[in-house]
């Protein structure tokens, strides 16, 4: 993302080839590094198992957010119960300590769930700038459909239009096209 | 569990689909206009909706004396409802989240419908809680947040307190997981459709999805924590729900082994009501291709296996109260199996007992009537068990004086009747509006166009 | 046309000023938000316009005198019609307007009438009495009837008795009577309030004595 | 206390004549609704309700709106009323002739609520049920609030100018006027009525009573020459005897007798001088429960029994008794044995009472107490209480008089002779005979409505009065508040028709003169008089003989014995709501009467509880009367026994159909007559003239009917069922613990547990979070010394604004009552234990209800109070479910009721409860709190004895005692170091504050039902 934001003041040219079949796409993708050319992205109807590495993206993050989160929740949350109920108004309820530990668990666990799950999907949607209302900006309108489209950035001028569509299409594309747009998809 | 389900019979999408073909068959049904059983089958739980409705405004209108209840047995339908719908609720958690960490692929066709009811029936669940109280209008007293009473805090020792926390973030859990698998498909459907209200509100709803894989990976890290963290929260939340009970003095309640016990028998009711309806999916939406026997027969396996874990904690409890020595345990075991409500002890163990053991046979099995009326048997049982659990515990407590009995009202037994008739309503909905099978999950299990293996 | 981008973009400043606006609207009227059932600064027009500042501000009369109740019972009670006449049945007007009828009396040469206020003839038209103080026959009394200023609500039990004798001032929970011309409830009789007020006294009790403030719910609820 | 009378000064006008205590001075207001406290009341409920809006307010929390509440000051302030302050009066309950003590609790000049006077020296500080409601009928919206003529509203002067001219003339022309009343104990009442008659030349005062006495009046006028009713001295008693004498219950002065009672059945005070109390009868009474040994015996056996045990006495003494044509002794001999050796061996300390109407049975029984030298000691004739004693036949006589037109005019007292006499209805068509009738009853009734003259006297709380009480003491009635209603004293309205116009207060003073200190005795409530002799008597043995034997019953007949219920008595209370849901002693059965039937005869007639059968009694040569009711199973009734209770069927409970929530599902309190229950009068008869309330033959045959009866008690056994117990376990519960008076003295405890039920006190896990460093409530309640009379109940009820919830609730099991009394049966060889157990919420330390409360609403308190905040209550219930006692009451509906005049009876300090709340036993908090506030204003902690709540003070028995568990010095903390002191379900370490004193009876060891475990 960060590199596609520093080139987005200028318009950028992309090729877009689609591909019908998952075990093309994979091989294409795969190819596509390996000629050195820079995969914009690759967009898929379904996560495509292997995908990852033949586009050597790095493992998510997102866990440790979940960690830290639902960790900072369950510490709070024993907090607020012990202070609730042992400082701020100390109330004897059925003869229980004030510092009832063992009672103040099963709601700690739930707030702790609740706070690493919240927090990862926020950071998830936020990280992904996936929001409610945005327009999809597709690489090809059947790409959630059945169709798998590989989005190469033309990084430099040594980039060959025909000599890339042509391989691309020995991978078996069953389309390609070029469209200029001010950022990536 | 993986051993138990282990799938090694035969593709588990029939008919050789293609992802395109995948997209058509599921996303068509939502765009045709529905089919008269559909209309007759929302008309039908439209009414018990309104039924219950009516049945809900007047008993909050006049008092929760217009429920059977009384000053021994405090508690009948409403939380037997409440628990049992908790229950129903905790098979489409397990199904998509605890089958996805044992990496079960089977679960994709079930997995949506599964978290749909999962929802529903939380939603049917908290209801009973709310109108259950005396004066529902002050249920947001249950939260702690700062007030003019001194603060004047919540009690955080009571197990009410635990279940309002548990059954709140088991819906927001439920419901954002179900959200998080449905993107995808909001997408797919937004690309589908021709322009009108329905594309905007997939369009909405889908969140600019557009299948990249950069999020595609993101999101998976995703799916899998928040499937992480829903699988303790299910068991946690039946552990709570059988603390209201565990906690207790009451004996028959005050029992050590009630939260196994009621993990257990949750996911056997869940499964049971998830199979009933997809039996019905199946049938109606003619989604058989789908949903194969190779599916139905897994889940009759866990049944097997839930069920017999239920039948074992019943014989358990007679053990240890007979063990206990302690005339108050036993008396309650023994009234429960022959006392004023015997009858609904040998419903319980009728249907969670016997009914599972026809499961054994292949034959029955693969013979969806059957297979169906057993989920329907269960579905009974475990309702019951739920009734037997708190009335036949409440109405026949220590001292001999307070020993009652209970008798449900036409008022108890339409919210009972309404409770279905929203859940069947907002399934029916969802079946009309949402796509009932996680497409991208299911493309994902395909044959087609993958390297063979 | 706009571009969709530009649209966003507009969308979001209106949406901006519009949440400035509500944030600014609300924090304004913040101090003047009430929850419901606090009536704190309540202050009704009462049906004869008694002043506390002149009966206990200037005339420094003992608030026990009139609300002779509260060391006894849970009301500090309302004085009844004849704890006013106590007074009232000699003086019946300001000195400045009688000084000033005598001054114009004997001006006139005639002997000085008898000054009534208007707020006072209230009080002698409910107690059905004429100037003479005597009753007037075929009138019947009628009480006056006062708003009440310090409501509770009526699931509490509060007492005076409880807390006057411990030495409790009237202005800690009523604020300072002898200064207002009409009542009004200064402190908002909130249960923290009360609470609050148990907890420090607690701590540091009541003019220098210790005090045991119960912190049980049926210290007031029953 | 009294204020004196006020000096008229030119504001004070409106201060009281006679210096009763002055109501709020809202002119012309009939229910003074503007008046502060009341009103309180009822806007309580309006902002709990209002309250629950308070969210959705929240949003609208910027548009305040105060509500506007007036604060209205009297004109002129009464001196002995502070507002809000409560003021005690001193004064005589009139439910009933016993006229025991009362302390008439008023606030801001309305009565809310009786206690007992402590210093009272024959109700000794206990008020029954009955008396406790009493109040109620103060606040009934059907009394009449003026007289009436010919049905229309009048003046007194208009009624006067009416009623005196025709009384002149029925003089002058040497008429007959009757004046029928009930009892009257009251001496002024009687000499007013004198004086009125006296000024004809035919006056006659008449007077009857259905729970009559009259049959021991009579065998007094045989045996000792004095028609008058004994002053009996339980307390004096060793050995008490009891025949078809309810006197814990409902016989002449039951609370009075409990006090005497109870002082021999406190094994703490008096384990060397505890009492034995035997019960020969045939239903069962509250007073057969509390004794240590029951005998069943049919009515037509009575005169065999009595009999026997007379010539077995005679013969131990050595005096001649001619026994007559023995009949054959139709019980165990050995138990007559027993009972006639204790009685020998406490001859002189022991007692015989008897409650038959047959005179030669009373005579026989005064026969054995003299021959053990009885009289003077434990029962007295030397100084009786005055009461009527005309004999039940007068009336009969009356009625012949004015069915022959010769009566010219008929006054009534505030009583009901068309329903209470069997006849009542010839009764009814014989006063159309008379030309004048005057009734001063307080309300239309079947027999006021025939006046032509209605002339409402005051409720006796409204009255001044007196009542004679025996042993030269009187107690003294004055008024506690301004009577509500245009009404008159009927003293003042009989002195204004012979002319004079004396006030009653003058009447009352006048007829004792100096022989009392007035103001003395009007501030005690009672006074001893002066000059009042005893007269000596002496015992007539020539009258004694014996009981000739009744006829044998046909073989499928049964006896009937026609009671009265603790709660209904003869029906002079059918009016009042509180009194139809108490549940009965011993049935546990409200809202209705029904025919008890021992088990054997249900079965014989295949009738179960609720089943209707028709009850016939066909006297030879009579008209057959007959009543349909349901059949009620009472194991301990005698075999050959139908029981029916006397007092239902009233045309005044016909109030009673609105009474309950209105909703889908709900069912009429009252039967398909209209009315609760079925009038059982028309059963009684007269023979050798007196009123036979037992011993008709009936038949009984079941209609195959059904009418379900409303019970609180579902199970009614100690025992759990033998099929759901496994072989070899304990089948009985331990709520109730007893022992043998044997027993105990050797062990000094209560026999030990089985296992599973036993405790060891394993201590506190958490010794140091709660210490309870101040006070520490407790109480401990005497199960030997509790008769279930429920006092408590209705006292409690009454205290704490416990609303009545109706028949249908109360059947479904929604009864409010914070305190109830539950009943066991325990059997052994056929022969029932019952035992009362008085529960209420027991303030565990370790309270389960509060630790499952999500809202803070039930928390526990500093000094071990278990309190239970309404206002923050959401009802969840699950205090409820999780209370191993089940004390906890829930407000299903809104039960509480607009009904300005009676909610006038409501206790000010209380909030009434909102629908949706949950609701308990307080230890009446509010009595704890004021103790507190007076105590904190003398500078002195809180003694023992401060605080009694409302079940302690009221307690006849003295089985509630209520203290400090601290104090070590507390008479609480004493009982608690009892050997028979326990706490119910101790096993499950929940730590009542509530404590229980094992029942304790007098028997021989072998004799123990307990079983060991």
């Amino acid at each position: 993302m960060a590199r596609n934001h520093t080139e987005s003041r200028n318009n950028c040219r992309f090729l877009i080839a689609i591909f019908e079949r998952e075990a093309d796409i994979l091989a294409a993708t795969a190819e596509v590094r390996r000629r050195g050319q820079t995969i914009a992205d690759v967009y898929t109807p379904y996560p495509v198992h292997g995908l990852d590495k033949a586009m050597d993206l790095r493992p998510s993050r997102l866990p440790w957010v979940c960690f830290a989160l639902g960790l900072a929740g369950a510490s709070f949350k024993v907090w607020f119960e012990f202070w609730t109920s042992a400082v701020d108004w100390p109330i004897n309820v059925g003869g229980k300590p004030w510092n009832s530990l063992p009672a103040f668990v099963p709601v700690t666990f739930e707030v702790m769930v609740l706070f690493a799950a919240l927090s990862t999907v926020a950071a998830f949607l936020f990280g992904r700038r996936l929001l409610p209302g945005k327009r999809a900006r597709l690489a090809s309108p059947r790409v959630t459909d059945n169709e798998f489209a590989l989005v190469i950035e033309q990084k430099d001028a040594s980039f060959s239009l025909g000599e890339v569509s042509a391989w691309l299409r020995e991978m078996g594309a069953s389309q390609i096209e070029e469209r200029v747009e001010r950022e990536a998809f | 569990m993986a051993s138990a389900v282990a799938i090694s019979e035969g593709p588990l999408i029939l008919g050789n689909k293609t992802p395109g073909i995948v997209t058509t068959d599921i996303c068509s049904s939502l765009e045709r206009t529905p089919a008269p059983s559909w209309w007759i089958a929302i008309a039908f739980s439209g009414s018990m909706l309104l039924l219950g409705l009516v049945a809900v405004a007047y008993q909050i209108a006049t008092g929760i004396g217009t429920w059977g209840l009384n000053n021994t047995v405090g508690w009948a339908f409403d939380i037997t409802n409440f628990v049992f719908w908790v229950g129903i609720g905790h098979a489409g958690t397990l199904i998509s989240a605890v089958l996805f960490l044992f990496r079960q692929k089977w679960r994709t066709s079930v997995n949506r419908a599964a978290e749909a009811m999962t929802i529903f029936a939380v939603i049917c669940a908290g209801l009973f809680p709310l109108i259950h109280m005396g004066r529902p209008w002050l249920a947001h007293w249950m939260a702690p947040y700062p007030n003019t009473r001194g603060s004047l805090w919540i009690n955080f020792r009571s197990p009410l307190v635990w279940d309002f926390f548990a059954i709140s973030t088991y819906f927001t859990i439920s419901f954002v997981f179900w959200y998080v698998g449905l993107i995808p498909d909001m997408a797919t459907l937004r690309d589908r459709l021709k322009a009108g209200w329905r594309k905007r509100v997939a369009g909405f709803f889908s969140l600019g999805w557009n299948g990249s894989f950069r999020t595609w990976l993101h999101y998976e890290t995703v799916y899998l924590l928040l499937a992480g963290l829903a699988t303790p929260l299910v068991l946690s939340v039946h552990t709570i729900v059988s603390w209201d009970f565990a906690t207790s003095v009451i004996p028959g309640w005050h029992t050590t082994i009630l939260p196994p016990y009621f993990v257990a028998g949750a996911i056997f009711s869940g499964m049971s009501m998830v199979l009933s309806l997809m039996l019905i999916a199946r049938k109606t939406m003619r989604l058989e291709d789908y949903i194969t026997t190779r599916h139905v027969g897994a889940m009759c396996k866990i049944l097997i296996a839930t069920g017999g874990m239920v039948a074992i904690a019943y014989l358990t409890e007679f053990v240890t109260a007979l063990y206990s020595n302690n005339q108050y345990e036993q008396f309650a075991f023994m009234n429960r199996a022959m006392g004023p409500l015997c009858w609904s002890y040998w419903i319980m163990v009728g249907c969670n007992v016997l009914s599972p053991q026809l499961l054994w046979f292949k034959a029955v099995r693969s013979n969806m009537a059957v297979v169906f009326v057993v989920t329907i048997f269960i579905n009974i049982g475990m309702w019951f068990e739920r009734f037997v659990i708190i009335v036949t515990s409440l109405h026949r407590d220590y001292l001999p004086s307070n020993w009652t009995g209970y008798a449900p009202t036409w008022i108890e037994i339409a919210t009972l009747v309404g409770s279905f008739g929203l859940f069947l309503t907002l399934f029916l909905l969802f079946c009309r509006f949402v796509p009932v099978i996680a497409m991208a999950e299911v493309k994902g299990v395909l044959s087609h166009g993958k390297k063979p293996h | 046309m706009l571009t969709r981008e530009s649209r966003s973009q507009s969308v979001t400043i209106v949406l901006a000023i519009g949440a400035v606006f509500s944030l600014a609207t609300l924090v304004a009227r913040l101090g003047a938000f009430h929850l419901p059932g606090n009536h704190q600064g309540y202050a009704p027009e009462q049906p004869i316009a008694f002043s506390h500042r002149l009966h206990a501000g200037e005339l420094l009369i003992d608030c026990l005198y009139c609300h002779h109740g509260a060391e006894t019972s849970r009301h500090a009670g309302i004085p009844a019609g004849s704890i006013c006449m106590n007074c009232h049945s000699i003086v019946t007007d300001t000195l400045g307007s009688v000084r000033a009828e005598d001054e114009r009396a004997e001006e006139e040469q005639r002997k000085p009438r008898r000054m009534v206020s208007a707020e006072l003839q209230k009080l002698y038209d409910a107690l059905a009495v004429d100037e003479e103080m005597k009753p007037i026959p075929g009138r019947t009394p009628r009480s006056i009837e006062w708003i009440k200023v310090h409501n509770l609500p009526d699931f509490t039990f509060f007492s005076h008795a409880a807390h006057v004798p411990t030495g409790v001032a009237c202005e800690r929970c009523h604020g300072a009577v002898e200064t207002m011309e009409r009542v009004r409830q200064v402190e908002d009789l909130s249960m923290g309030w009360c609470v609050n007020c148990h907890r420090s006294v607690n701590r540091i009790g009541v003019g220098g004595r210790a005090v045991d403030a119960s912190l049980d719910c049926a210290a007031c609820h029953y | 206390m009294m204020p004196e009378k006020n000096p008229k000064t030119y504001w004070k006008s409106l201060s009281q004549p006679c210096g009763a205590a002055p109501s709020p001075p809202v002119a012309g207001d009939e229910f003074p609704e503007s008046h502060e406290p009341a009103r309180q009341e009822v806007r309580r409920r309006d902002f709990l309700a209002a309250a629950g809006f308070a969210l959705g307010g929240v949003a609208l929390g910027g548009c305040r709106r105060t509500p506007v509440e007036k604060a209205i000051p009297y004109l002129v302030q009464p001196e002995a009323i502070v507002p809000g302050r409560a003021v005690h009066y001193a004064s005589t309950c009139g439910a009933c002739s016993a006229g025991c003590g009362l302390l008439v609790k008023n606030r801001d000049g309305r009565a809310i609520k009786l206690e007992g006077n402590d210093l009272h020296p024959v109700s000794r500080g206990g008020v029954c049920a009955v008396g406790q409601a009493s109040i109620l009928g103060l606040y009934d919206n059907r009394r009449l609030r003026h007289p009436l003529r010919g049905g229309e509203p009048a003046t007194w002067d208009e009624v006067d100018a009416d009623i005196s001219p025709l009384l002149d003339a029925i003089r002058t022309g040497g008429g007959s006027v009757r004046f029928l009343s009930g009892p009257i104990t009251s001496p002024t009442k009687r000499r007013v009525i004198q004086t009125f008659l006296g000024r004809f030349d035919d006056g006659k005062h008449v007077s009857y009573e259905t729970l009559s006495t009259a049959a021991i009046h009579q065998a007094h006028e045989r045996t000792h020459g004095r028609r008058a009713l004994p002053r009996y001295l339980f307390e004096e008693a060793d050995v008490i005897v009891g025949f078809d004498a309810d006197f814990l219950g409902t016989w002449i002065a039951p609370v009075a007798f409990t006090a005497g009672w109870s002082d021999r059945r406190k094994v703490e005070q008096a384990a060397d001088d505890f009492s034995y109390h035997a019960q020969f009868e045939g239903r069962v009474s509250v007073t057969g429960t509390k004794a240590d040994r029951r005998i069943r015996i049919a009515p037509s056996e009575l005169g065999a029994v009595v009999n026997h045990l007379a010539s077995t006495l005679a013969a131990r003494a050595g005096v001649s008794f001619d026994s007559g044509q023995q009949t054959p002794l139709p019980i165990d001999e050995h138990v007559l044995e027993e009972v006639s050796a204790h009685l020998w061996r406490s001859r002189g300390k022991s007692l015989v009472v008897c409650g038959s109407q047959d005179v030669d049975v009373q005579v026989l029984c005064n026969f054995i107490n003299e021959t053990l030298g009885n009289y003077g000691r434990t029962l007295d004739i030397s100084q009786p209480a005055a009461t009527g004693g005309d004999g039940d036949g007068a009336v009969q006589s009356l009625m012949q008089e004015l069915a022959s037109g010769r009566v010219d005019a008929l006054f009534l007292d505030n009583f009901n002779p068309v329903y209470d006499l069997p006849n009542g209805a010839a009764f009814a068509t014989a006063m159309g005979k008379v030309g004048l009738i005057v009734s001063f009853a307080d309300r239309l009734t079947e027999t006021s409505e025939q006046a032509r003259y209605v002339c409402p006297d005051h409720h006796y709380l409204e009255s001044w009065g007196d009542v004679s009480l025996g042993n030269a003491v009187v107690g003294f009635r004055q008024p506690v508040m301004r009577p509500l209603f245009d009404t008159r004293s009927c003293l003042e309205s009989l002195t204004r028709w012979s002319g004079t116009t004396t006030t009653a207060q003058d009447l009352v003073r006048q007829t004792w003169g100096d022989r009392v200190s007035w103001d003395r005795a009007i501030h005690d409530g009672f006074a001893s008089v002066s000059e009042e002799p005893a007269r000596a008597t002496t015992f007539r043995a020539d009258a004694v003989s014996a009981v000739p034997t009744p006829d044998e019953l046909s073989a499928d007949a049964f006896a009937l014995v026609l009671y009265p219920k603790v709660a209904m008595l003869d029906g002079r209370v059918a009016s009042n709501p509180w009194l139809h849901e108490m549940p009965d002693p011993v049935t546990k059965v409200v809202w209705d009467n029904y025919a008890s039937l021992s088990p054997a005869a249900a079965q014989r007639l295949g009738v179960t509880d609720g089943d209707l059968v028709s009850v016939r009694h066909s006297p030879e040569g009579g008209t057959a009367t007959s009543i349909e009711l349901p059949a009620l199973v009472q194991p301990g009734q005698h075999d050959r026994v139908v029981a029916i209770a006397l007092g239902y069927g009233h045309a005044q409970s016909a109030r009673f159909a609105d009474v309950g929530p209105e909703w889908l599902e709900k069912k009429p309190t009252l039967g398909p007559n209209g009315l609760v229950g079925m009038r059982a009068a028309g059963l009684l008869t007269y023979q050798k003239g007196t009123l036979q309330l037992s011993g008709a033959s009936v038949t009984v045959s079941p209609t195959g009917g059904k009418h379900e009866l409303a019970s609180t008690q579902d199970y009614h056994n100690i025992e759990v069922p033998a099929a759901l117990v496994i072989p070899g376990m304990d089948r009985r519960r331990p709520m109730i613990r007893e022992t043998t008076l044997a027993s105990y003295k050797r062990d000094g405890s209560l026999p030990v547990l089985g296992h599973g039920t036993h405790h060891e006190d394993l201590g506190d896990l958490w010794p140091d979070d709660h210490k309870y460093e101040g006070h520490h409530w407790g109480m401990v309640v005497d199960l030997a010394a509790c008769t279930g009379c429920s006092a408590c109940v209705v006292s409690c009820q009454i205290e704490n604004n416990i609303p009545v919830v109706g028949r249908d609730e109360v059947r479904r099991k929604r009864i409010m009552h914070w305190l109830r009394v539950d009943r066991y049966y325990s059997e052994t060889d056929g022969e029932v234990d019952i035992s009362h157990q008085p529960v209420m919420c027991q303030h565990c330390d370790h309270a389960p209800c509060e630790t499952v409360c999500p809202v803070l609403a039930t928390v526990h308190g500093e000094e071990g109070l278990n309190q239970q905040a309404y206002n923050r209550c959401v009802g969840t219930r699950y205090c409820a479910n999780n209370c191993p006692y089940k004390t906890r009451r829930f407000n299903w509906f809104e039960y509480a009721r607009e009904d300005k005049l009676a909610n006038m009876a409501l206790n000010p300090d209380i909030t009434v409860r909102t629908r949706g709340v949950m609701e308990k036993c307080s230890f009446c908090v509010q009595r704890i709190e004021e103790a507190r506030i007076a105590a904190k204003r003398l500078g002195r902690p809180i003694a023992d004895g401060d605080v009694r709540p409302a079940c302690q003070q009221s307690c006849p028995a003295g089985a509630i005692v209520f203290g400090d568990m601290n104090d070590p010095k507390s008479a609480v903390s004493k009982l608690i170091r009892s050997g028979r002191h326990y706490r119910m379900l101790e096993e499950t370490n929940v730590k009542p504050s509530v404590g229980y004193l094992g029942l304790v009876r007098n028997r021989k060891e072998d004799e123990d039902h307990q079983h060991h475990g």
